[in-house]
């Protein structure tokens, strides 16, 4: 059982992981399409002189980072909430955001920005990207967080009361420690879903808030080449190396 | 205790009104005016954009996106379970293991699908390789097609399953597992009547994580699917874009959205839970 | 002098049964109380209705003459060693010993938290896991991480059921010299009748939610208002409607003198239990009549031995009620 | 402040500037350029009908022009500063839809067409050869309604524009049986494939293929000779912008024939510039996919805007291509 | 006879620790064995290894003659009742008790299972789920799920300790019953000394890892070989490096004949158990006597009492090696 499972996981990673590998490949092939013709760095070369991918990438970074971090914590505290008690509205509201088209979201967001802004002199802009994304981001955290949840033991929180914690006192050190790697799953979702998100970003950002996505598929217009490649290897490859070490940092 | 309930739902519930529930209004409110002459909208208000939904055309499009959405979600649900297993039960590495099921979609989907057609085409990886071997000899048709489009959907999708059941079966009490096999049960029944049972909420959630994008989504079926096929999520972003009929796109999600919420509802309904 | 806890006429009803019924008594300031009686006949609840975490259905809860019927658990000064201890999965032995002291934001508790540990014979596995304790090591970090809060009420809720006997005596006077030195008034659960005799001194005898009696434990064992009371307390043997315990009952090959009751019977079962025999006879009219013997007696089965007792020893109370 | 004068925001589609087009602009006119992409039309369009999105300077294609306009979006361009206007093809110079172009200076044009492998013979010729047998399952169409459609309506000899019911509906039977033919609706993605081998024949924009024609020399673009679609991407300036004066620096400076012709030289477009044009290598100033010569120029037909009903019904007939 | 479980040097180390020393025993088949030891000296482990559920460090399991050590929990036709009950939590008490039938396939099983959740006077609460029950409930749930299946070998880890004396006596006859009729193997972890000595036909037991001694239960008891052993089956004094038990010592005002051991010691306190007195005394030399006496003796603090006993009720044992 074991050993089939172990096994079992080698093929779903190297599932998820063949384009990824393929992607990386190319960004090393000299030529721009998916043929091999030869190694070469000059993808990469041009990945770091192009302006546009980096600024684009920086700001799908920081909009993902930060998206992230709000929506984790207002998710996860929305998702004790209902758990303490269900609210219907909430959650069929939560679940109707879930469910709305992206492009739904995207041009009701950018009218709602719109009117807004007749009071206020403001314009499109990073704020407003990152607000569109806690508020999609938000239902995938409560619904993830929301089903560790269901298994947490009641009695623990009596406990804790008892002990004379406080209800946040609870929250705190007793649900969050067990929540943990339900918000691990959430935030890794929720930076997921941000990071490469589209069509709602393309509507509601702003002059100085191109993301790399939009950048990628604007190049798709036109037929994309091996920059991306080279952009998405390095983006996957540090944030890997990262996890890594902060893993092992973690670890010893 | 209410309370800190109502301080934990306030900033959920405040980015739920502010952000979703008064743009859904301005979208309810597109659904009943009239398009303009090129883009845009006004009035007069009309019903007449719910009238065109009646069109067998468009509940074709839906049962059809649906199928696949369907099938999608429960083909991540069997692939992502025992991977959701394997990392819930590695101990120390579980954190590593499941970063490195996240990993790849850091990257934009559209280079992922690229790389898939890379894979799948007829001068493609997978169809080189096979010839190589001598296992087949002419190329096989594997893109372009609903297999293509449903790989494609469980590819992009599998890590929206295996998160929230990650989360929800790090929890399981190894001696609930321990009791079953000693009970006597096979480790493929403890799978099924212990951990399935046990893990329903990450199902619950997982499903509806993947079923609800699966139903919007775009590129696979037009990069994967040769566009040959069409999905309600285009549909209704066609009616955004090159359509440009926003009322109409307004009036199909608004009733799209509520047919997916009514069976959601009734789906958890019949088991007698709430949705969350 | 006010008592400490005093429940009137509480009630609590799970949807379609009642779990305690119209349960009142009073626990005094640094008594040690106990509450004894069959598997689901509403102790828990009862704590746990003390403790806060359920709500009464009907009557009044008072804590230090306060009425606490809707005061959440943290503004009871009282604690709980719960039957199924509740462990913290994520702390260590000594963060769970921790936790209430770091509630209460105590600076210097080092010094408490190792005497809770030694106390509970623990030193040494303060940075295991809980999941890494066996049964007996988890209720002592259970019992421990409330005994370190030093609260006014200790609601123990079978507190030493899984462990050893002598570990279990260690404990049992760990806790009575707490209760005499530092006067925490314990409200205590257990299903050992030699605990609850030798270290109460108040005892109720609960039975299908209601509290059967309330008194001293020689009391309720010496004269019991009720045969339930009188069978759940000890063994007992009912001979012609009158109760006698079996360790009243003298077993003998000769026939004892005139003056006492008395029976013949045939040894059917001679049980060894360490400290003496319990031997089970059945007279000529078939009464089965449980008896005590020293471990030193060699008792056969089949054997005939004449069984006798005094009237003082004899308990007459009315049949049950069915 | 002074430091806002001095800054300009550029909408664009992608790979349609050189390298050093904006940098050099930033240097010569001591102005930092914001300078982003858009994928769609519509993507530009939601966020300029905002009447408040910061962008000064956007490339719409030509038929939006018009409704731009009407809808109040666009600065009318004052000429006087646009000195360069006079570089253009006297075609661009009062093209149809914004004769005396007081909304819009054309950018770039292309076409759409067939690309094939020169491998096939007899070559194709029109859209006809889409329904042949010999490219069964070997073809695709550009996943885009209006050229589909438009090319479906070019066959059976009507105008790409068309909303007259009959006639569209003529055109879908027709796009249902060619789909029957198709390996794929793909667009700017098919290039990798017929660099590949994959796929023989396509249709592809002019631009787009000539990137494939030189990495796979034997790719050949032809105009169809049913007629085919022309288009050209504008720079106008929004109405909204508060840099209009730098916005018609930036636009007249697009208009230098130097710098046209950079732009045209390294993103294989089609300049409307003539003195762009012949400032080009020969190679490329007689390429005849980008610039095919007049007489094949005039079966090709531009893109204008469409009415609500016809837009409407066309999408319709798209959604029926599509679920068949 | 083949036994049908036997362990041979079987050692579990955990990381930093020995759980499982070197332990070895038989269990003959239709035996009832018990295993008593201190809190965390490794039953629960050993019980584990026998399950399967942890992998012996070294040494073989073998049942009913085959070694079993790499064999998975499921193929063992042994069955656990777990001393935390592990109930599955999205089941009814049907439901649970039902689950190992459903496994083996077994086609009528509502009699069986009626059956089951008679004899653990369930009966009335098949429906409810583990979280509406009593800690007692639960437990008797875990032991009706094991019970139903009639294994080999019955592994109970202190399968009664959360009942109350009645019901566990019942529950005791029950299992001797099941025993007896039915034949299955028991193979029992108890923390209680009479029910150990009373039910098992066999018993080790453990300290730290170890095994210190196997017997019949009056073996054990009446000649323990090591203090340890003689200390944990019942209390006893340590009388001049002998050892004698309190229900030895006979406590008297008047002073015994010449041919006994005495002392004369001052009464500290007389604790009531019920059916006796524990009496503690002091002797001159300052040793702490503890004996036993009726009830019905009156014993002050304080007053003087003549201890005695005879030569045949002395333990001779060496000191243990520390
Ligand atoms: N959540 C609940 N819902 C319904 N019934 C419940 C619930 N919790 C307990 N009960 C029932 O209430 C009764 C009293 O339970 P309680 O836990 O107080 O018993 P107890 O006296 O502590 O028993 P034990 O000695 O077995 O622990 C039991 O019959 C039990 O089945
Ligand atoms: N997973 C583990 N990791 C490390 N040590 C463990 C683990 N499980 C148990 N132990 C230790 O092994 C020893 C034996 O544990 P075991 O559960 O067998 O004790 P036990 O005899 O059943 O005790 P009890 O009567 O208290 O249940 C204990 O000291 C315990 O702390
Ligand atoms: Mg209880
Ligand atoms: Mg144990």
């Amino acid at each position: 059982m074991k050993r089939a499972l172990a096994l079992y996981a080698v093929a779903a990673y190297a599932f998820l992981h063949a384009p990824l590998l393929i992607l990386a490949a190319f960004s090393f092939n000299r030529s721009r399409y998916t043929v091999w013709t030869g190694f070469s760095l000059d993808w990469y070369r041009a990945a770091f002189r192009d302006h546009q991918l980096r600024e684009g990438a920086w700001n799908s970074i920081l909009i993902a980072v930060t998206a992230t971090t709000i929506s984790t914590a207002v998710g996860a505290l929305f998702a004790y909430g209902l758990w303490k008690r269900r609210s219907r509205w909430l959650s069929a509201s939560l679940y109707l955001s879930l469910i709305t088209p992206e492009i739904v979201t995207g041009v009701s967001l950018l009218a709602f920005y719109q009117w807004i802004f007749q009071f206020w002199r403001l314009h499109l802009g990073m704020c407003t990207v990152v607000f569109a994304h806690v508020s999609f981001c938000i239902a995938y955290v409560v619904l993830v967080v929301a089903a560790r949840l269901r298994g947490f033991d009641p009695g623990l929180e009596d406990a804790a009361l008892d002990l004379g914690a406080t209800e946040w006192g609870i929250f705190w050190h007793v649900v969050l420690p067990y929540l943990k790697p339900g918000i691990l799953a959430a935030a890794l979702l929720a930076f997921t879903v941000s990071i490469d998100d589209y069509v709602i970003t393309s509507l509601v950002a702003g002059v100085d808030s191109q993301t790399l996505p939009m950048v990628i598929y604007a190049m798709a217009r036109r037929g994309v080449n091996p920059v991306v490649n080279a952009v998405s290897s390095v983006i996957v490859f540090g944030l890997g190396a990262m996890i890594l070490i902060s893993e092992r940092l973690r670890a010893s | 205790m209410n309370r800190v309930r109502a301080i934990a739902l306030t900033p959920g519930a405040a980015v739920i009104v502010v952000l979703f529930l008064i743009p859904l209004a301005i979208t309810c409110a597109y659904s009943a005016l009239t398009r303009g002459a090129y883009f845009g909208l006004g009035p007069p208000w009309t019903a007449d954009n719910y009238r065109r939904l009646a069109d067998p055309l468009y509940g074709m499009v839906f049962l059809r996106s649906f199928a696949l959405a369907a099938a999608s979600t429960a083909i991540c649900c069997l692939l992502g379970f025992p991977l959701a297993v394997f990392i819930a039960r590695s101990g120390r590495r579980k954190n590593l293991y499941l970063h490195l099921v996240i990993l790849p979609f850091w990257t934009s989907q559209l280079v992922r699908i690229y790389a898939w057609m890379f894979l799948l085409r007829e001068t493609g990886l997978a169809n080189g390789i096979l010839q190589a071997l001598g296992i087949i000899r002419a190329p096989l048709p594997l893109l372009y097609n609903d297999g293509a489009v449903l790989l494609g959907l469980v590819y992009a999708h599998l890590p929206f399953m295996v998160l929230p059941l990650y989360a929800a079966l790090e929890r399981l009490d190894p001696n609930l597992l321990e009791a079953s096999a000693d009970l006597g049960a096979r480790p493929w029944t403890t799978l099924s009547r212990v951990m399935l049972p046990l893990a329903a909420p990450g199902i619950r959630a997982g499903a509806v994580l993947v079923f609800v994008p699966c139903l919007g989504a775009f590129l696979v079926p037009d990069l994967l699917g040769g566009g040959k096929s069409i999905m309600i999520g285009t549909v209704i972003q066609n009616q955004f874009t090159t359509a440009r009929d926003w009322p109409f796109g307004a009036a199909m999600s608004l009733v799209v959205m509520v047919i997916v919420l009514v069976l959601l509802w009734v789906g958890a309904g019949r088991r007698g839970e709430d949705l969350l | 002098m006010q008592p400490v806890l005093e429940l009137r006429g509480v009630t609590k009803d799970y949807s379609a049964h009642r779990a305690v019924d119209d349960v009142s008594f009073t626990v005094q300031r640094g008594a040690f109380f106990s509450l004894l009686g069959p598997s689901g006949c509403g102790k828990t609840t009862t704590l746990r209705l003390i403790a806060g975490f359920e709500r009464a259905s009907s009557g009044e809860i008072l804590l230090n003459g306060r009425i606490i019927n809707d005061a959440p658990p943290y503004c009871r000064n009282v604690s709980t060693v719960f039957q199924n201890y509740a462990l913290f999965p994520h702390l260590t032995v000594r963060g769970n010993i921790e936790f209430g002291l770091r509630r209460k934001g105590v600076r210097d508790m080092a010094g408490r938290v190792n005497a809770a540990i030694d106390l509970v014979r623990l030193a040494g596995k303060e940075s295991r896991k809980p999941s890494e304790l066996s049964g007996g090591e988890k209720q002592r970090v259970a019992l421990a991480r409330s005994l370190v809060l030093s609260p006014d009420v200790l609601l123990l809720d079978e507190p030493l059921s899984a462990l050893d006997p002598n570990l279990r005596l260690e404990m049992r006077a760990e806790l009575k010299s707490l209760q005499q030195k530092v006067g925490i008034t314990f409200l205590f659960v257990t299903h050992d009748r030699e605990e609850a005799l030798s270290l109460s001194d108040q005892l109720a005898v609960m039975n299908r939610g209601r509290i059967e009696q309330v008194g001293a434990p020689r009391e309720l064992y010496l004269t019991p208002r009720t045969r339930f009371v009188a069978g759940f307390l000890g063994s007992i043997n009912w001979i012609d409607g009158v109760g006698v315990r079996p360790e009243a009952i003298r077993l003998t090959r000769t026939a004892p003198q005139n003056d006492v009751r008395r029976r013949r019977a045939r040894v059917e079962s001679a049980v060894f239990l360490g400290n003496r025999l319990q031997v089970r006879s059945r007279t000529g009219a078939g009464e089965l009549i449980v008896a005590e013997a020293s471990h030193s007696e060699e008792l056969r089965p089949g054997e005939t031995v004449h069984l006798w007792w005094t009237a003082a020893d004899e308990l007459v109370l009315p049949p049950e009620p069915q | 402040g002074g430091n806002r004068a001095r800054r300009l925001n550029v909408f664009n589609w992608s790979e349609y500037v050189a390298p050093e087009t904006i940098s050099n602009f930033e240097r010569e006119f001591r102005v930092r350029v914001r300078y982003a992409t858009y994928e769609s039309a519509e993507e530009m369009l939601a966020k300029a009908s905002t009447g408040n999105s910061g962008w000064d300077v956007v490339f719409p294609s030509n038929s939006y022009i018009q409704p731009m306009a009407s809808a109040g979006l666009l600065a009318r361009l004052d000429h006087k500063r646009l000195p360069n206007l006079a570089e253009l093809e006297p075609f661009f110079q009062s093209p149809p839809w914004d004769a005396s172009l007081s909304w819009s200076v054309p950018y770039m044009h292309s076409s759409t067409g067939i690309v094939y492998d020169a491998s096939v013979s007899p070559p194709p010729v029109g859209w006809r050869d889409f329904l042949s047998e010999r490219f069964r399952g070997r073809v695709t169409m550009l996943d885009d309604p209006n050229e589909v459609i438009g090319a479906c309506l070019k066959q059976l000899g009507y105008s790409l524009n068309s909303c007259d019911p009959a006639q569209l509906a003529q055109a879908r039977n027709l796009a249902l049986e060619q789909k029957r033919h198709l390996r794929a609706y793909l667009n700017a993605e098919v290039r990798e494939q017929l660099v590949a081998g994959d796929v023989l024949m396509a249709q592809l924009w002019a631009t787009t293929a000539q990137i494939g024609i030189d990495a796979r020399p034997s790719l050949t673009y032809v105009y169809p000779i049913e007629g085919f679609a022309l288009y050209a991407d504008c720079a106008v300036i929004l109405r909204e912008s508060d840099r209009v004066e730098l916005a018609h620096e930036f636009i007249n400076y697009l208009l230098r024939p130097q710098v046209s012709a950079r732009i045209a030289a390294a993103m294989r477009t089609a300049t409307p510039s003539a003195g762009a044009r012949r400032l080009l290598p020969p190679s490329l100033r007689n390429n005849p996919t980008l610039y095919p010569p007049p007489e094949t120029l005039a079966r090709g037909e531009w893109f204008t805007a469409l009415p609500p009903a016809g837009q409407r019904l066309r999408d319709r007939i798209w959604t029926e291509i599509k679920t068949a």
